[in-house]
């Protein structure tokens, strides 16, 4: 299974933000997106996630499972927001998604508690979502990559609020999803701390 | 007559049913909390105060 | 999609009671009634199908514009545009999950305030039925509202221009299906089913209708 | 304010409560025990009486619907109090009893509100009207609802304290209006006939099985109110636990 | 200060629509209510005022509990809590900017909802003019529960439910001023003098209790 | 004019956050607060601010203006939300603050355009604040900064989704604050490259 786009385009309003973007991404592959503030950064990986519609240009999955046109529906993203419900527990959450989301072929989740245990939060998921701090949230949100598979994880700065403890965590997951033959997209502004990885250097549509 | 007698017995059957009603919530209630507390304390979760030294009056 | 309307009810629920506080805010309203019209029965028997119906329109369009916005606010509508399932099915899943929380409460508690506005026992009975027939089009006419004000960061104006002249039919065959029910002449039948036959209509539009929005509304 | 103050502090704050829990734990039984009796009592002598020539078996009606009418002014008087408990002394217990009584006290409203209805179908032949003592019970039903709608809105108990206290104490104004209606607008209502200035007018034919029923009922209200105090002080402390297990987690798998 | 006015002046007029769904909600319960009474034109104009008292109340309800949650949601609560500047004097531009926007239009179609109640111009009038001294007042209440539930994720619903019981006075004063008014030998001024003072004391007193209520809303 | 903050404690809720904090401030200098995630840095601003009330504990300013009696209104105050409206232009929203604010005695803000500029951003401020990347809403809403003056900055996480090139030009308007006699505090999780500076490191209460 591989991740193919050809000469994506995409536009904000009027303004075209990137143009003519290509990369191919094998099984166990990482893609860093950089670039400075505006560049396009959040637009492509929303883009590749199926939110926004591309104005010109192919993305398409080569060999994967029958049944699937779009890649987004093979994709975990993680934007700046962590879809998670402040009243209900994180365990409530985590579980919806889980059933919500349901497993891509290739790959099972891990249970609630087992993810809750993987970000390093094993004891509370069954407190309040709302209780937990900022940092805390992030990790909870990361926790949902791993309770439903899917091959492509498409993360937007996803280490923005966290401490350095809780970042070394997360190049451990990702680490660990690249191992078992998963894909990454990661926009940042900081390393994160991946081995072999292609980097796609964003720079803004000058106009 | 006889309808009359109905509006009496509605009249008792709701006031039971709200006693009723109050008295499990009650019960309920505090079974739960009182469950959730051990469960806490199971985890290891400890009011500092369980810990003062002195004082406590219990 | 059971999941998901098992999570509506709990938030519905857990958020500080909304079920109760529709049932609430509607009894309030009646309450708030007489202070204004005066304590005169009849007057109050007459209007007060109407009543109940404004009532129960406005306890639906007060949180209604919340429905997709607070998925967009924390995120969790991303991920619901970006699955397999067919999002007009999660739309449709969401708007019963709501109504189930807001609407029905409201249908359930009618009977009751129904007797405070001294309306007799088949008024009482024909405003239920309309009202659990109706309330679910309002919902659903309310759910585009919603999805295209989600769409739109300028979409307010929109919004309530598009919302309520759409709920206003189905309030007033509500309405005069009840008075067809107590005045004799006029046949109940035809005015019910022209509010059964609006709500249907709803619950195909409208999801279709606020999925369409959805989708335009990436940002 | 040094560390020891503080400690001080906290410990008072916890104290009372702890008392309290003590305390309960002790008095409920023999409350409940009490009010079981009561009732046996009051039931008993409700049900053999002779009824009314005039209502006929309706004035049985009474023996509920006025204990329970009687409770729900009461009821409120007690949140009042423990409002101003809140808001002048900050007495900690203060805010937990003035939520724990509210659902109580809204039950008791309803059933003053369903048994006067269905006093009402027959003595005067509607469910309701619009009369100033109905109006003001109704909304007296209506204040409780707001009450516990606001207690269970908002999360954080020490925020929620002080506003619903003021929303309570500025509700109080409906009590006397309740009780006074009779006397100050006419209405279709019975005016008091127990607690008057000249003594009871009633017939004591009546007036056993209802003090009896009243008794009973304020006695149920406070072994009710005990138990909800008690309930409420513990969903505080699981509450606070959880925050504190929230705060404690991942620090030492995660220290830096 | 008079920044502030028009900024929320434009946000109304630009994004909310609140004001728009006000007017709109206000026909729609006008339009309704002779559904309720039948065609009988005199009994129209005899509760006309009444029900306009009531759709304007019920209007003002709608985007009363946004006040102070937008401001508290993107972070401009923060800065307006740490100024210098009175925070009464705060809430209360806030509060004359959302009655200009939603409270000020309700007024000018009052005439125009009279004439469909058939009622008289002395009337409409006099309902007008009450309208214009006591919808003031309704804002001034909600903004306090507007503050008081600034931090609950529904709120909506719950602002209404506070904030209804408290504007009883206001509508039993407005509309006896108005039948007041009409009916010739009872005098206009007295019950209009007293919803004035309601109102003056409510300008003073809401925005006092919503700044309190503001203060302790911190988190 | 010297900030002096003496045995400070805060609570949430019912548990003590922090004790006993206590530090003194000259002008020009700044104090850089870190701590793992939840330590309950955000919280210290926030009583600083005056928007949190202190448990116990002093907070007073020495020898400032007159008239003045709450540090908090000399202050600036950035958290984690920009307070910026989406639905108006940056230079809407940026005039708006500008007049709403005022300037503190002793400075005087700079205009909407010039604090466009400022931040690197100059030409876009007729743009509705909704349209911009995170980044840029970011830079916007430090741009708020300078354009009513206030001696002292709160800033919590400023640079958190800023690029390499915004985090510099931020710490030169920093030490260009400080060196006006300025005073900043600001929490983070990464270096802000500010020279002299003092440190506060969180621990969190452990209970
Ligand atoms: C829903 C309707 C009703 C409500 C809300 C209501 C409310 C109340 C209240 C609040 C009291 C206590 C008053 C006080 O202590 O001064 C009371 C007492 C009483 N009510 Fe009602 N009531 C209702 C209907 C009726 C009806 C239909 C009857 C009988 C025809 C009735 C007969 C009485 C009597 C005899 C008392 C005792 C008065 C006394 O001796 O002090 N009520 N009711
Ligand atoms: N609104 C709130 N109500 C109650 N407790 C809260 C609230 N906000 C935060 N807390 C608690 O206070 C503690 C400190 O939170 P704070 O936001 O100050 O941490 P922080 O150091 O800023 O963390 P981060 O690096 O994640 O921003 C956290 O453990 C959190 O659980
Ligand atoms: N909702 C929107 N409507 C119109 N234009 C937008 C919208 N969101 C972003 N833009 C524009 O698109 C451009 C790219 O934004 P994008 O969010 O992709 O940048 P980014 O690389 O993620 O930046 P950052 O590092 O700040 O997150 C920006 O110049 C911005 O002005
Ligand atoms: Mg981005
Ligand atoms: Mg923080």
């Amino acid at each position: 299974m591989r991740l193919l786009v050809e000469g994506l385009s995409a536009r904000r309003g009027e303004d075209l933000i990137f143009n003519d973007i290509s990369f191919a991404l094998a099984p166990g592959e990482a893609l860093i997106v950089t670039g400075p503030n505006g560049s396009g950064k959040s637009t492509l990986l929303r883009v590749l996630a199926g939110l926004l519609a591309a104005e010109s240009g192919r993305l398409y999955i080569d060999g994967g499972p029958t049944g699937f046109k779009h890649p987004h529906e093979l994709s975990h993203y993680l934007g700046h927001r962590n879809a998670m419900k402040r009243e209900l527990t994180v365990e409530e959450n985590l579980s919806f998604w889980q059933s919500f989301l349901g497993d891509s072929p290739g790959g099972a989740g891990i249970s609630t508690a087992a993810a809750g245990e993987a970000v390093g939060l094993g004891g509370i998921t069954h407190l309040p979502f709302g209780y937990l701090s900022a940092g805390q949230q992030r990790r909870m949100a990361m926790a949902k990559l791993l309770v439903a598979h899917r091959p492509i994880w498409i993360l937007d700065e996803p280490t923005a609020a966290l401490d350095a403890g809780a970042d070394r965590l997360f190049s451990e997951l990702v680490a660990a999803h690249l191992e078992r033959g998963g894909i990454v997209i990661a926009a940042t502004h900081q390393p994160l701390g991946i081995g072999q990885s292609q980097a796609l250097q964003m720079k803004g549509f000058v106009h | 007559m006889m309808s009359h007698a109905a509006y009496v017995l509605a009249s008792y059957a709701v006031a039971v049913a709200t006693v009723a009603g109050l008295v499990l919530w009650v019960v309920v209630d505090g079974r739960s909390r009182q469950r959730e507390l051990k469960a806490l304390e199971a985890a290891g979760i400890r009011r500092r105060s369980a810990e003062a030294p002195a004082g406590e009056s219990k | 999609m059971i999941a998901l309307f098992f999570r509506d009810l709990k938030l519905a629920v857990r958020a500080g009671g909304g079920a109760m506080l529709g049932v609430l805010f509607f009894m309030t309203v009646v309450a708030v009634i007489p202070f204004g019209v005066g304590p005169d029965l009849n007057l109050l028997a007459r209007i007060g199908p109407a009543i109940l119906w404004i009532g129960a329109l406005l306890a639906s369009l007060l949180g209604l514009d919340r429905l997709f916005q607070a998925e967009r606010e924390d995120g969790s509508l991303d991920l619901l545009l970006m699955q397999e399932t067919p999002l007009l099915l999660t739309v449709f899943v969401k708007c019963t999950a709501h109504w189930s929380a807001t609407g029905l409460p409201l249908v359930v508690a009618s009977p009751f305030l129904g007797l405070f506005m001294n309306m007799n026992e088949l008024a009482i009975g024909a405003t239920m039925a309309t009202l659990l027939a109706g309330t679910p089009a309002i919902t659903f006419i309310g759910a585009v509202g919603a999805a295209v004000a989600v769409a739109l960061p300028r979409g307010g104006l929109l919004v309530s221009i598009l919302v309520l002249p759409l709920a206003v039919p189905v309030l007033i065959f509500g309405i005069s299906a009840v008075y067809a029910a107590i005045e004799d002449p006029a046949p109940f039948l035809p005015p019910f089913m022209i509010l059964m036959a609006i709500t249907l209509f709803f619950a195909v539009i409208g999801p279709v209708a606020a999925a369409a929005a959805l989708r335009h509304s990436a940002d | 304010m040094n560390e020891t103050s503080l400690a001080i502090r906290k410990f008072s704050d916890l104290a009372n409560p702890t008392r309290f829990l003590a305390l309960a734990a002790r008095v409920l039984p023999w409350l409940a025990v009490l009010t079981v009796v009561c009732f046996a009592i009051g039931l008993w002598l409700s049900f053999t009486t002779e009824g009314d020539y005039q209502q006929g078996e309706t004035v049985r009606i009474m023996y509920v619907h006025v204990p329970s009418a009687w409770l729900s002014m009461m009821c409120y008087t007690v949140m009042a109090i423990s409002a101003l408990g809140t808001l002048v002394w900050r007495h900690p217990l203060a805010d937990v009893s003035a939520k724990a009584a509210a659902p109580i006290g809204a039950s008791f409203t309803f059933l003053a509100l369903v048994t006067g209805s269905l006093w009402g179908k027959p003595m005067w032949g509607t469910w309701w009207v619009w009369d100033a003592r109905l109006t003001s019970v109704f909304v007296l039903f209506l204040m409780y609802l707001g009450v516990i709608a606001l207690n269970r809105a908002m999360e954080d108990p020490a925020r929620s304290a002080r506003v619903s206290a003021v929303l309570v104490l500025v509700g109080f104004v409906n009590i006397p209006i309740i009780k006074f209606s009779v006397d100050w607008w006419n209405t279709l209502h019975q005016p008091a006939s127990v607690f008057r200035l000249d003594g009871p007018t009633i017939d004591p034919e009546f007036l056993w099985p209802l003090m009896a029923m009243a008794i009973a009922f304020t006695l149920l209200f406070f072994s009710l109110h005990v138990a909800a105090m008690r309930n409420e002080i513990w969903r505080r402390r699981v509450t606070s636990l959880r925050r504190q297990a929230a705060r404690n987690a991942g620090r030492e798998t995660l220290a830096p």
